[in-house]
């Protein structure tokens, strides 16, 4: 099948990720959002890999998930604390600063 | 010879340097100082006088050059004094009755403690008038004439602390700017014209000018007279200057200072003879004027006012003279000169009055004084005779010299010109008989002052009365001396010029209208004042009276249109400065504020809404660069 | 290479600003005396300028150029011109009496503070503004001029906001906030003004590659230099704005009555009379050398609000309560006659308006620093609180007499020369506007004379009885002063003759000649 | 390898494929990488320190590795330079992946100097007072206790230090350090996440006022990987269109100009929605770090909740790198697509100029003002880039030269003044600063003169080349929006310096500590930046011409 198709696929992941960003309270939810964002990056490497046939986009692949399970710990640390310190994991809580 | 001519200022203005750094060390000796230099100005002027009798008539033009004052390109003012037969009179009319001032006012001035600096001041005069009649171009002149008002200022103000002195200071000095900016105006314009503003080149060039510009230099030059000597409409200073002592009024706002707008006209003489229109606008300024100040004259009760009305009058007289052109130069001066002796002698009497009547100026608190002050009386009385034209005295020579240039103008003119000279004779014998009743006859008036001193009329000191007698002496003869042989004729005529004018009437014709006119004016006056008692309290009296009171109104008028509207227009200036210029910027300033305020209200801390706006960012970057290819 | 006599005149008040903040606070008498030393050395230096400049010889002498900043084309390119010795000349002449005026102007309340050394800055800053001052008038090179302009910004604004009289009819905390204000506003003006100007002089980088005076009016000149006319009539609008904020110019004059009115008397002395100085020079020197047909161009439009501002500020004049202000406004008024000189396009005209800068500086200290020391006597600003002075402090009185007819320029005092200048080289080209200029004299003598009358005549008011007269040490301020104006008003020879030849220079520059008379009268 | 080889990877996966010819060894020029990997090992050996080196003398043992690493690799930039890496011999290395060229050299100068500088900052232990008896930092104790719990008063009471921070800050500069030397795609976004991660941790660690400090890290972190991800489809997407991460491929496919084009590409090439797209997302990400309008939201609260130690780094060292890579995407990889993006940056330069110092006039925090200034800043560095000639590349260089000297000075004197709850950074409370401390208040108005340009400082040279540039490069407009948001600028730069000088100083006011030699030496370099990059720049100015051509 048109390899095309899964560009698009990948394009809707993506906007769904980036949707959820905007709209998602719970700051787990939302990072989980970006990884979805980060996974249909992979699947457009994957497939421009496959239209072009080289490897280049599934090394790629790789990289991306390693960046994306580095921000994981980064990520989690830095809103675990946050919970702890506030009992609650929502972003729109965090707003002390503003203005 | 030419070398003394800078003396003549010198002198003068060293005393006013010493006497007004001097400080308080001079008190002693400051009004001698001030004295002994005015008098070597005028023997220095006695001098040089002779010098030039000495030498036939086309030889008597001095001049001397000091430095070269402002020298820029295009542009060269010297600083060159010029002595020829019109400034030698003057000089010896300054230096001489200045002199005689000086001499009255160390008695008038005795118990003032700043009478040291009255006499600084008093030489500051002599020195500013004599650079004015001295300077060879108008700039030098500009110098002098700014300097007498600068002078007039200081004197009129002398007594700082009576506001209403401080006021009448101020007053003078500002009508004059008026006048100056003319002056001023005028010499730009010859800059333009001429390329040059000394009066060798302008005057001999004047025939390679535009009429046009020679009216607009006249005119402009004719708003400077009118400043300085009085003239309608500047002339509403002259009555509030008379606040000065005395002898400032009678040196400053009688003899000398206000008769420099007569010189000034005078000396441009070949610029107005190649303007008609200006010398016609001159001669009814003239007239006007004389009739104008006689009327003042007539009622005001403060004998100094009342002076001052009249010397307002007697200068139109001249003003007029001069705008006849060659045919009353000669007797504008001539007037001047002979006006200078006894105008002054009739104020230093006045003084002398008041000196006597513990500073009372009402004439109604006045009366009979004759037996208390006999000098003064004498003198006044010359005085009073030579400026109603008595014959024989000087102000018949010259007075009815301009009646009949007046009329020797010819035409409607003429006509009109002369009859206003009559009339004003006539009303000036009026004002000055009822001045010399009220003062000098019937019986004492005065009362004790609140505080219960009453006045105890007596003579004044030596000082003060010599200066009378010899200035009564130059009233009763400087006329005739100038007038019979036409002597004065012939030493003025070659600077002026002079031809006869073609009179409808015949001399002897005006001089009995004169006469005439004379009599009906004394005769009324006695009528009105000898005959009955004079009410101590002024009656209510006609329309015309109380207008003349207030001086026709004239301060009325520029009180409520130049003062008020002024207040107004510089009150509403600032509050426009505050709200509008400055508002601007700083409203600019206040909506930058709003505007930030309110864009930082999108930092509503939410981290979503941050990604909101990350993400339409991006959405409009994305689809800026794609239009940006589209287009 | 010979002596650098200017880069001398210039960093000598630079290393005394140095060494006099330096000082340590207990020691503030040494300060004070450091910085009038410094500022009489520098006067020397300047005097030796005066000197060795040789009104015959180049445009442009004592010249020192060395490399600075190659990328930016950029040199140290210092020379002076006629006009240029004579605003330093008068610079260095006036601070030291700044310096004498202002000794007890910045003594600490508190003395306790070791850190707080208010008298060291104050005398810091001045000296630190004329070193800034003097090289923008000695830099023939653009941006090193642009430099120290807006740089001299910065203790301009300290002097002002820092140092204020606190004589205020609503108490300190109302002087506090109005001077902060004023200082506020001196700043944004200026700075809003120099940064236009700065897009400016990046245009004339982009246009002329470099930003030597001499290179470019060269290049102008042998044509290998075009502007296009638009161009050079922007690059001439942003030059000319902040010279115009500077100078300043209705309608950009607002920040001076704020700023003089709470600056003490000798900053107020200081700006007028220097810094302001400045703008108009730079008119002169840089908008007319570098784009003389925008100059032409703009003309009309300068003129009038040269006109306008005569008028307008001498009305505001007559309009106010506050001495200072007052002042202020009469200066705007003064600004009005320089402007109109330099635009005018006559010999007389610009001639007149070198003078009258000069003048005018003279004039203003006089009268500006005999009113501080009025102020200072009373502790208010305001005229009415003041009467009768005259019969308590008569010499006060006087000098402040004599400012004040300096200020209305009295004929035989220096101003008159300078303004009758600038009056008539308006009035050979530009009939009614010299007309129109000329009403500013009666105004002039209206609100001095006002002035003198409601605070030094009339009976005494009880809160002056006990005033004393002016001090030795005032009196050595004033007296210099006075003597020069009246100098300067019979004599101004000398200062003509080393002008002359510069605004020959400017004229041929604008290729312009003077108007010549009607009639070819035999001088 | 062929075409068809690559689809029997997947097609053919049971049958026995005729095996791979073998990869050869890559090959990597470690001398010209030195500075990189200087730093990474001492980042590594910092790790290892933290395992090992019992907790007293951990501090000294980390500051000592960090600031001997930093010097070397700073060392062995210079040398590199002064081998003529940054000119003649500059060139690709490490297999196409990082260019070592003058720009590269230049900016990985700045920002080694800035983390040494911004190292003293890090290491400072006197300002606040100490905690039973031992010295503190400005961090925490323990970044996993929860602030005000017992564990966090026992982790005190211990004298806990976070140590870890300069490992961390290690790793962040050898991010940066390869961010505007990447040559590929991939590098560039490995990079961006190198550097990104410790930042988001150190934003973390505040020991005052903790819970801002994690929530501004969490902010940072969702939306920098909110950022990234972006990124990371932009670079999806332009290797969609090229076939190739290596940025001078793409340049030679975007202009054109390649040969031998795979037939597989044939399609995507001809498709420039692709690449349109793709690039815009790529810039997007960058505009993110660098803090331009509309992405800037960020800056402020992090600025505001992050160690201002680390905000002084970070807001220095990471606009260099960004700035430096966005240069080189610009410069290299899309100058055929000029005609399009720059129509698009003038856009965001002028918000960004306008945006940053409008919204800066309301701020009342001093750490926000200046955040909101950066953005300024940001702007103007902006105009800079958009002249896209070699003026503009030095003249970007020599600002973000001065600029990142003058944001750590500034932020080092944020530290100094303090009260009861730490820095004092609401302004109200700066106000007589002027009078407590003359010198400290001088100084800061010195940063802040810079800031707004004033000449003689290096601010005004900074502005004036970007500004020269700008309108040598043809966007005049540009300059004059640039001078008017000067101006407004300017407007709230005098307002601190008012508030310092000339209002009274408040009985409750903060008082200035008195800092170690560390935070002195600091301020003392940022000073003498200033001054020395304002009056004589010259010198410094020649280096950024030098440094001014990118290697393709």
């Amino acid at each position: 099948m048109n390899p095309v198709n899964y560009l698009y696929l990948s394009a809707l992941l993506f906007t769904i990720g980036a949707t959820g960003v905007l709209i998602r309270r719970n700051a787990i939810v939302v990072f989980m959002c970006i990884e979805l964002m980060l996974n249909a990056c992979n699947l457009a490497f994957v497939t421009f890999s496959r239209m072009h046939g080289n490897l280049d986009g599934q090394v790629i692949a790789f990289f991306t998930m390693v960046v994306a399970a580095a921000e994981v710990v980064v990520g989690l640390a830095i809103i675990v604390s946050l919970f702890r310190s506030r009992h609650s994991a929502s972003v729109d809580d965090a707003s002390l600063m503003k203005l | 010879m030419e070398n003394l001519i800078a003396l003549l200022v010198a002198a003068p203005l060293l005393g006013a340097v010493v006497l007004l750094c001097g400080g308080r060390r001079l008190d002693a000796v400051g009004h001698w100082i001030g004295t002994i230099l005015s008098s070597a100005s005028f023997v220095i002027g006695v001098v040089l006088f002779t010098d030039l009798l000495g030498k036939n008539a086309e030889h008597r033009t001095l001049m001397q050059h000091l430095w070269t004052w402002v020298p820029v390109e295009g542009f060269q003012a010297d600083v060159t004094f010029r002595l020829d037969q019109l400034s030698m009179t003057f000089v010896l009319l300054i230096t001489g009755v200045g002199s005689l001032i000086h001499l009255y006012s160390v008695g008038y001035m005795e118990h003032d403690e700043r009478r040291r600096r009255f006499f600084g001041y008093l030489n500051l005069f002599l020195a500013a008038m004599l650079i004015l009649v001295l300077a060879d171009n108008y700039l030098l002149l500009y110098v002098g004439w700014e300097g007498v008002g600068l002078a007039s200022y200081l004197l009129i103000g002398f007594w700082q602390h009576k506001p209403s002195a401080a006021t009448a200071a101020k007053k003078a000095f500002l009508v004059n700017r008026v006048g100056d900016m003319g002056l001023s105006i005028a010499i730009m314009l010859m800059f333009t014209t001429f390329g040059t503003f000394a009066f060798g080149p302008v005057l001999s060039h004047v025939g390679d000018a535009s009429e046009g510009k020679l009216t607009g230099i006249a005119l402009m030059l004719l708003l400077a007279a009118c400043g300085k000597s009085a003239q309608v409409p500047l002339q509403s200073w002259l009555g509030d200057a008379m606040e000065g002592p005395t002898p400032v009024s009678a040196l400053i706002h009688a003899a000398t200072m206000v008769t420099a707008g007569v010189y000034l006209i005078v000396r441009s003489g070949a610029i107005f003879n190649a303007a008609p229109d200006a010398q016609l606008v001159v001669t009814v300024v003239g007239a006007v004027t004389l009739l104008f100040g006689a009327i003042v004259g007539c009622a005001k009760d403060d004998i100094k006012k009342a002076l001052a009305g009249s010397t307002m009058s007697q200068i139109g007289y001249m003003v007029l003279a001069a705008g006849l052109g060659p045919i009353g130069y000669v007797f504008a001066i001539m007037h001047l000169v002979t006006h200078g002796f006894f105008k002054a002698g009739l104020f230093l009497g006045a003084g002398s009055v008041m000196h006597g009547m513990n500073d009372e100026v009402d004439m109604r608190k006045y009366g009979g004084l004759r037996k208390y002050m006999p000098v003064t009386f004498i003198t006044f009385g010359l005085g009073y005779l030579a400026i109603i034209g008595f014959p024989g005295l000087s102000g018949f020579f010259s007075k009815d010299k301009i009646i009949e240039a007046a009329f020797a103008k010819g035409g409607t003119e003429g006509w009109i010109l002369g009859g206003a000279a009559l009339l004003g004779a006539a009303i000036t014998a009026f004002y000055m008989t009822r001045v010399m009743l009220m003062t000098f006859f019937g019986e004492k008036r005065w009362q004790p002052d609140e505080n219960g001193n009453e006045p105890h009329p007596h003579e004044s000191p030596k000082t003060m009365t010599i200066p009378m007698i010899v200035l009564a002496f130059g009233s009763v003869f400087a006329g005739g001396i100038f007038g019979i042989g036409d002597r004065f004729l012939h030493w003025l005529e070659p600077i002026t010029g002079h031809e006869e004018g073609n009179s409808p009437v015949s001399a002897l014709t005006v001089t009995l209208a004169t006469m005439v006119v004379l009599v009906i004016g004394v005769g009324i006056a006695w009528a009105q004042y000898g005959r009955k008692p004079v009410p101590a309290v002024a009656p209510r009296g006609s329309l015309l009276t109380r207008a003349a009171r207030r001086d026709l109104l004239q301060d009325d008028f520029n009180h409520v249109v130049l003062v008020r509207g002024g207040e107004h227009l510089t009150r509403s200036l600032v509050y426009v400065d505050h709200t509008l210029v400055d508002g601007v910027v700083n409203g600019t300033a206040a909506s930058m504020g709003g505007l930030s305020g309110r864009l930082r209200k999108l930092q509503n801390g939410y981290a979503r809404s941050y990604a909101v706006s990350m993400f339409g960012g991006a959405a409009i970057l994305v689809a800026a660069t794609l239009l940006m290819r589209a287009v | 290479m010979s002596f650098p006599l200017l880069t001398a005149t210039a960093a000598l008040p630079a290393l005394g600003a140095v060494a006099t903040a330096a000082v340590p606070a207990a020691r503030r008498t040494a300060a004070k005396w450091l910085a009038l030393l410094v500022s009489l050395a520098t006067l020397a230096l300047g005097i030796t300028i005066l000197v060795r400049f040789d009104p015959g010889g180049d445009r442009y002498q004592l010249t020192e150029s060395h490399p600075w900043i190659a990328d930016f084309g950029v040199r140290y390119e210092l020379g002076v011109d006629g006009i240029a010795v004579a605003l330093i000349g008068l610079t260095a002449l006036l601070i030291p009496f700044v310096i004498l005026a202002g000794w007890h102007d910045a003594d600490p309340l508190e003395t306790g503070n070791k850190r707080w050394r208010p008298t060291q800055g104050f005398f810091a800053l001045i000296l630190a503004v004329e070193a800034m001052v003097i090289i923008s008038f000695e830099a023939t090179d653009v941006f090193l001029f642009y430099i120290f302009f807006e740089a001299m910004l910065i203790p301009m604004y300290f002097l002002i906001g820092g140092f204020g009289d606190s004589a205020h009819e609503h108490g300190d905390e109302a002087a506090a906030t109005q001077r902060s204000y004023a200082a506020v506003k001196f700043l944004l003006y200026n700075l809003v003004g120099g940064l236009i100007m700065l897009a400016a002089v990046i245009g004339l980088y982009v246009v002329a590659g470099n930003f030597s005076l001499a290179d470019i009016a060269q290049a102008r000149a042998d044509g290998t230099l075009h502007m296009a006319t638009n161009t050079e009539r922007w690059l001439f609008l942003g030059f000319f704005f902040a010279f115009a904020v500077k100078a300043p110019l209705w309608p950009l004059h607002t920040w001076l009555p704020n700023a003089m009115g709470e600056a003490t008397a000798p900053v107020a002395v200081l700006i007028t009379a220097v810094v302001d100085k400045v703008g108009t020079f730079a008119m002169l020197r840089f908008c007319l050398q570098l784009f003389p047909n925008a100059s032409k161009w703009a003309t009309p439009v300068i003129l009038v609000l040269a006109v306008i501002s005569i008028i307008y500020g001498a009305l505001l004049a007559v309009g106010q309560r506050d001495i200072k202000r007052l002042v202020a406004y009469a200066s705007i008024s003064h600004f009005g006659f320089i402007v109109l000189g330099i635009f005018a396009m006559t010999s007389q005209g610009q001639s007149g308006a070198t003078l009258y800068m000069v003048n005018h500086g003279i004039s203003t200290a006089a009268l500006m620093l005999v009113a501080g020391f009025l102020i200072s006597r009373r502790g208010s600003r305001l005229i009415a609180d003041y009467g009768g002075v005259q019969k308590v402090a008569p010499v006060l009185a006087g000098t402040f007499l004599i400012g004040g007819l300096a200020t209305l320029s009295l004929p035989g005092l220096a101003p008159f020369v300078s303004e009758f200048l600038v009056l008539v080289g308006t009035f050979s080209r530009y009939p009614a506007i010299g007309i129109i200029a000329t009403f500013g004299i009666v105004l002039a003598a209206l609100y001095t004379l006002v002035l003198y009358q409601r605070t030094m005549t009339g009976p005494v008011k009880p809160e002056v009885a006990s005033m004393p007269d002016l001090r030795p040490r005032e009196l050595l301020v004033v007296a210099p002063l006075i003597v020069l104006l009246i100098f300067l008003g019979v004599y101004p020879k000398p200062i003509t003759d080393i002008v002359n030849p510069a605004v020959k220079q400017t004229m041929s520059d604008v290729h312009k000649k003077d108007p010549k008379p009607s009639v070819e009268a035999a001088k | 390898m062929s075409a068809t080889a690559v689809h029997s990877l997947w097609t053919t996966a049971a049958t026995a494929a005729d095996p791979i010819s073998k990869i050869d060894a890559p090959k990597i020029e470690y001398g010209q990488l030195s500075p990189t990997l200087i730093i990474l090992g001492a980042a590594l050996i910092g790790v290892l320190v933290e395992a090992f080196v019992p907790r007293k003398s951990r501090y000294y043992a980390q500051v000592f590795v960090s600031a001997v690493a930093l010097c070397a690799a700073f060392a062995a930039v210079v040398a590199l330079a002064a081998d003529g890496y940054g000119t003649t011999k500059a060139h690709i290395a490490a297999m196409g992946a990082i260019a070592v060229d003058g720009p590269a050299l230049f900016l990985q100068g700045v920002i080694l100097l800035s983390g040494l500088v911004g190292l003293f900052t890090f290491a400072e232990r006197r300002l606040d007072p100490e905690a039973h008896g031992n010295r503190v930092d400005s961090f925490a104790a323990q970044g996993a206790s929860v602030p005000g719990s017992d564990s966090e008063k026992a982790a005190v009471k211990a004298g806990f230090t976070t140590t870890e921070v300069f490992p961390l800050l290690l790793f962040a500069v050898a991010g940066m350090l390869v961010f505007p030397s990447a040559n590929d795609l991939l590098t560039l976004f490995v990079a961006l996440e190198v550097f990104s991660l410790p930042l988001y941790l150190l934003c973390a660690l505040a020991r005052r006022k903790r819970l801002l400090s994690q929530e501004a890290a969490v902010k940072y972190f969702l939306l920098g990987a909110f950022a990234s991800a972006f990124t990371l489809f932009g670079i999806a997407l332009l290797y969609g269109y090229a076939g190739s991460m290596s940025y001078s491929t793409i340049a030679q496919v975007v202009d054109g100009s390649i040969t031998n084009i795979n037939p597989a590409l044939a399609d995507t090439m001809g498709n420039d929605a692709l690449l349109l797209i793709g690039g815009a997302m790529i810039v997007m990400g960058l505009l993110f770090k660098v803090g331009a309008v509309p992405f800037h939201m960020w800056t402020p609260d992090v600025y505001q909740g992050a160690p201002t130690p680390v905000t002084g780094f970070m807001a220095a060292a990471t606009k260099v790198a960004a700035f430096g890579a966005l240069l080189r995407l610009l410069y290299v990889v899309l100058p055929g697509l000029r005609w399009d993006w720059r129509p698009v940056m003038w856009g965001v330069a002028i918000i960004t100029m306008l945006g940053g110092a409008i919204v800066a006039i309301t701020q009342t925090d001093i750490k926000r003002l200046l955040a909101y200034s950066s953005i300024a800043h940001a702007g103007f560095i902006l105009a800079g880039v958009i002249a896209t000639t070699r003026d503009g590349v030095s003249s970007v260089l020599f600002y973000l030269g001065a600029y990142s000297f003058v944001t750590i000075g500034a932020f080092a004197v944020v530290t100094l003044v303090r009260d009861a709850g730490g820095e004092a950074t609401h302004l109200s409370k700066w106000a007589g600063l002027g009078r407590r401390s003359p010198l400290v208040a001088a100084v800061f108005a010195v940063f802040l003169l810079s800031f707004a340009g004033i000449p003689l400082t290096a601010g005004f040279a900074g502005k004036f080349a970007v500004f020269k540039a700008a309108a040598a490069g043809g966007a005049a407009p540009l300059v004059v929006v640039g001078v008017l948001s000067s101006a407004i600028a300017a407007f709230f730069y005098i307002r601190v310096i008012v508030l310092m000088f000339f209002s009274e100083p408040r009985p409750d006011g903060p008082t200035v500590a008195v800092p170690s030699p560390l935070t002195m030496a600091t301020i003392g370099v940022a000073v003498a930046a200033t001054l020395v990059l304002g009056v004589a720049p010259q010198y410094f100015l020649d280096l950024a011409n030098q440094a001014g051509v990118f290697v393709r």
